[in-house]
């Protein structure tokens, strides 16, 4: 059972990234697929954040020094870190998208709007 | 074109395909070692060297001297996705049909505010404004840093516009100012890099004065490279932000 | 010299973003920020290709920030150059100076299309050269995001918005993927250093974690190499996109996902007993699929552009089954073919922009008869159809000629013949297409395939003479380049220290260089590889007409397969999300049930 | 702690299911807005306050701002 507490983080992070495709190979609607898009985006940084974290760890971000204390993994919180705002700047890309489809051809429905096939 | 019952075709093997890959995954997690390097070497040594550095928030010590390259390519990625959508703001520009956004016509505001909350998005404004720049240059001393500081200076022009005030806000953000900013950025944190080449003979490498732990003015180029992520984080979130609210617009133009 | 070397390596990746950084500057004139742009694309390949020579002798391996090995751990970010990684950034250089030419002389694109074409050199040079893992998937995101972010920006083209939306889907879903997998490595092995962490790895049994880990990291390459079932995305993507870049797609940025594969499954994941068994045959497997789907799709083409963007997911399938052979001789071959191919590639989708510039369209059954107007291009197009098939000498025939003797070493010799018809297939497809132009035999009404397309608003009666001329030169270089003995014999050299971990290990961790092994005889002109060569330049030159013609007869000519192929190609982000998802599912299931649990 | 870290990364995954699951478009605003702020609080709770931070603003504000104004042009044209 500890085992599983132990491996939550990344566990919660897989479901994320599994439901978030769900809802991307289900979707009817753009602005929902980007919302998909970003809520199984966000699975990978829990899972990073997991990779790196360990029971009984304090946070990497010191005020004073480290004073014996197991300090938390640096490297992937300086990742999942830059990989939140770059999943904005992607989210955010992706709704200015959806304008622009909604401008051209008028609907939201990604069933109305692929125009390669075959 | 799709046929009658392709929809539930697609969602059954989806989910047969899921199911599979998510037993694999979690027996892949449950599967790993206990004691695969508990609080690794790599880890450690990292952390050590960013308080060597005087960075004694060791993330930002990671994100702007131990790995700096990384932050340089994410910060690009925000660069990339702002360029992007610059092509569609300028090929209006260009061809002199700016629409006049909703928000900018007489009585209209959009999304509605009421009075309370336009009041309290503006008083916040030189708060967060104040904070923004707080949290990037101590990111080197407590939480924060450029990318988070980069953003909350988004924010602080996102309030401008929850209270109402669109036309400030876009008053406040011209385009070009924008596109100067990101070359700022940019162009800045690469300079620093080349600066550690030709003088410490390695991209990117610390070679300014390190300081005493704990001073706002330590920690070498991490607080340059910090301003200088923020500048580009805020430039380039703020450009896709604002195409974002200018394409709606596009559709309520007489045709 | 390798002093010199070790500092130039960074500038690979630095200067195209200090370009960017520059043209990005508001309200510069478009001459300079086409000039500066050409200037730095080509000053980058003038240094790659001068630091080629170097570190085929020696990798030179340049550490950011100064943060070397400390107690035996290396602590920053390595960039390691070695022969096949700077090559190919060389190619990548080149091949992006001549889109970027192209831009520049057909009006086409904005500035920020040039800053964007910037940042994906730069961000394939970081990638190709980064020896940390996480620095690879940095750049892989960037590089993600600046293809389609490039795309979304046609804004006059109604296929780009949902060909760029299905793209950022599918090529995040790749890179949360990869980052999962990447994740579960550092977890593993404790270190992003690729070197290192395969030297953690190395003769340690394997377990369930890792088959997953190894699944996750390879299959998050697949996605972005476009490898069945993940080339829906691409496919549309490539059509969609300008038409240099709908080249440097196939050209460069599908393979460095191969190159990705290759790298890490030698470097990290090769020294773990029963893996590499494991791994071969599902990379064997799915680019051999890759390569003639990819094939039979570009045959049943209506639209240029779409056309030779299958054929390039072909080609590149055809360039997996060598890196699958994961031997010194197969990543020779594999690196020769992508050569060739890239040059040929990048020609051709040249070519396709200027019909449309002259013509307005690329559908064929609108062109039927008026490829007499521009009969240059229609020539290039002939030869091209011929490069594509394997004509001899060109690295597309070079490269299946090493790949047979490859192919022969490991007793998979069966694969060859499938090769050969993949390449057949997507020669027939271009032959096809200039049956219809030249001859007017008309294209039936096509009731699976709808293509949007773009037409430019005003038609170029006579293109500039440079945009003829840029792929004149490129399919000159890519079916000459294999004449030159000692590209072939640098090729080989760079393959045999790409392969060999050892050296990459002690590379990087500054270890004492172990013996230098054998470099792999690479050599296309033996009796046997002409005859396949020629036979393939034949059957498409009859195959493709040969279609051309029934298909004017009998406009039902597709098979209820190819059919039923096609409808799978629905454009649908639903479906191809759904896809993905079997891909992925298929590739960790195969790696857990064949990697011996330890 | 650790009780409150399982119940937050709980509290996560049925969120985000949950956002998934919705499909008008003012509760998707509502449920994914929740959503970044527990995930927020979820790194908080993983010692990562850097991430949290910016999980804070990011979903604070940068988020809700977007999908506002989509909110408001989709129902405008709706209505």
């Amino acid at each position: 059972m500890s085992r599983v507490v132990e491996v939550l983080p990344m566990l919660v992070g897989l479901w994320l990234l599994l439901v978030g495709m769900y809802g991307a190979a289900t979707t009817r609607h753009l602005v929902h697929l980007v919302v998909c898009v970003s809520i199984l985006h966000s699975g990978a940084w829990l899972l990073l954040l997991g990779v790196g974290h360990r029971p009984g760890v304090t946070a990497p971000t010191l005020d004073e020094d480290v004073g014996g204390r197991v300090l938390a993994d640096p490297v992937v919180q300086a990742l999942a870190v830059t990989d939140v705002v770059v999943g904005a700047a992607v989210t955010a890309l992706l709704i200015a998208l959806t304008f622009r489809v909604k401008r051209r051809f008028g609907e939201l429905d990604p069933r109305e709007v692929h125009v390669l096939r075959g | 074109m799709t046929p009658p019952g392709m929809a539930a075709t697609r969602t059954g093997i989806f989910l047969v395909a899921a199911s599979v890959l998510g037993v694999a995954l979690v027996h892949g997690v449950l599967g790993l070692p206990t004691d695969a390097t508990a609080d690794g070497p790599y880890a450690r040594t990292l952390a050590e060297l960013a308080i060597g550095q005087r960075s004694l928030n060791t993330v930002s010590g990671v994100l702007f001297d131990l790995r700096s390259l990384d932050t340089l390519g994410e910060a690009l990625a925000l660069f990339a996705a702002a360029a992007g959508l610059q092509v569609v703001l300028s090929e209006h520009e260009g061809e002199g049909r700016v629409p006049t956004p909703r928000y900018a016509r007489p009585g209209r505001t959009a999304p509605p505010t009421s009075d309370a909350v336009r009041t309290i998005a503006l008083a916040f404004v030189p708060f967060v404004t104040a904070l923004a720049l707080v949290v990037t240059l101590r990111g080197h001393l407590g939480v924060g840093g450029g990318l988070q500081g980069g953003a909350l200076g988004l924010a602080a022009l996102a309030l401008v516009f929850l209270g109402g005030r669109y036309q400030a806000q876009r008053r406040l953000t011209p385009m070009a100012a924008l596109d100067a900013e990101e070359t700022v950025g940019i162009g800045g944190y690469v300079a620093l890099g080349l600066a550690g080449l030709a003088v410490g003979g390695s991209l990117l490498a610390n070679v300014l004065p390190l300081g005493t732990p704990g001073q706002l003015l330590s920690a070498g180029t991490i607080g340059v490279l910090s301003l200088l992520i923020a500048l580009e984080a805020r430039a380039a979130l703020l450009l896709i932000v604002i195409e974002a609210q200018e394409e709606p617009f596009e559709r309520e133009l007489p045709s | 010299m390798v002093d010199a070397a070790e500092r130039v390596v960074p500038l690979l990746v630095v200067l195209p973003i200090m370009a960017a950084a520059v043209v990005r500057l508001p309200n510069l004139p478009g001459r300079v920020v086409a000039g500066f742009s050409i200037g730095s694309s080509a000053a980058m390949a003038g240094l790659a290709l001068w630091l080629l020579p170097i570190v085929i002798d020696t990798p030179v391996v340049h550490v950011v920030g100064g943060w070397g090995v400390r107690e035996g751990l290396v602590v920053g970010i390595s960039l390691v150059a070695d022969g096949l990684a700077v090559g190919f950034v060389a190619l990548t250089g080149v091949l992006v100076t001549t889109g970027l030419g192209y831009l520049a002389a057909s009006h086409e694109g904005h500035a920020a299309t040039d800053v964007l074409t910037l940042l994906i050199l730069a961000a394939v040079a970081g990638f190709l050269l980064a020896g940390d893992i996480f620095t690879m998937f940095v750049f892989m995101e960037l590089f993600g995001i600046a293809v389609y972010a490039v795309t979304a920006g046609k804004v006059e083209d109604p296929a780009a918005l949902p060909a760029a939306i299905n793209v950022a889907v599918i090529s995040t879903i790749g890179a949360v993927l990869f980052l999962t997998g990447v994740g579960l490595l550092y977890r593993l092995t404790g270190t992003p250093n690729i070197a290192q962490s395969g030297a953690v790895l190395t003769d340690t049994p394997p377990h369930a974690a890792l088959a997953v880990t190894t699944a996750l990291v390879l299959g998050g390459l697949a996605v972005k190499t476009g490898l069945v079932p993940f080339h829906f995305a691409h496919a549309d993507l490539h059509t969609a996109s300008w038409s240099p870049h709908a080249g440097l797609l196939g050209a460069v940025m599908l393979p460095i996902g191969l190159y990705g594969i290759g790298r890490l499954q030698i470097s990290v994941f090769g020294g773990v007993p029963g893996l590499d068994e494991a791994v071969r045959p599902v990379l064997l497997v799915a680019a051999l699929t890759t390569a003639l789907v990819g094939g039979a799709m570009a045959l049943m083409q209506d639209q240029l552009k779409r056309m030779l963007a299958f054929s390039s997911i072909s080609h590149v399938g055809i360039a997996g089954v060598a890196v699958a052979f994961g031997t010194a001789s197969g990543t020779a071959a594999a690196a020769v073919y992508v050569v060739g191919h890239g040059f040929v590639k990048v020609g051709l989708m040249l070519v396709a922009g200027v019909v449309l510039h002259r013509l307005g369209t690329l559908q064929l059954s609108e062109l039927a008869g008026r490829g007499r107007e521009v009969p240059v291009a229609v020539g290039l197009l002939t030869v091209g159809a011929a490069l594509l098939a394997g004509m001899p000498p060109s690295g597309l025939f070079a490269g299946k000629a090493v790949m047979t003797g490859a192919a022969e070493e490991l007793g998979l010799g069966w694969v060859m013949p499938l090769v050969y018809l993949a390449a057949v297939l997507t020669g027939a497809a271009v032959a096809r297409a200039v049956s219809h132009l030249w001859f007017g035999w008309p294209v039936p009404e096509d009731d699976i395939g709808i293509v949007a397309e773009h037409r430019p608003e005003e038609l170029a009666s006579r293109s500039p003479r440079v945009l003829l001329a840029l792929p004149i030169a490129l399919l000159g270089i890519g079916s000459l380049l294999p004449l030159s003995g000692s590209y072939l014999a640098g090729v080989g050299e760079a393959a045999a220290a790409a392969v060999d971990r050892e050296l990459y290990v002690a590379t990087v961790t500054g270890g004492p260089p172990p013996e230098v092994t054998a470099s792999p005889q690479v050599e296309p002109w033996t009796a046997t590889s002409i005859a396949p060569g020629v036979a393939g330049v034949v059957g498409a030159a009859v195959l493709g007409p040969w279609i051309a013609a029934r298909w004017r007869r009998e406009p039902h000519l597709l098979s209820a397969p190819a059919r039923g192929l096609r409808r799978l190609h629905t454009g649908l982000v639903n479906d191809q999300v759904t896809w993905l998802t079997v891909g992925i599912a298929g590739w960790c299931l195969w790696l857990l049930v064949t990697v011996p649990a330890g | 702690m650790m009780a409150a870290q399982v119940i937050v990364l709980v509290l996560i995954g049925t969120v985000g299911t949950l956002t998934v699951l919705t499909r008008g478009l003012v509760n998707l605003w509502l449920v994914f807005s929740l959503y970044g702020m527990l995930l927020a609080l979820g790194f908080l709770l993983l010692e990562a306050p850097d991430a949290a931070l910016a999980q804070v603003v990011v979903s604070g504000i940068v988020v809700p701002l977007l999908l506002g104004v989509v909110l408001a042009e989709v129902h405008g044209s709706e209505r």
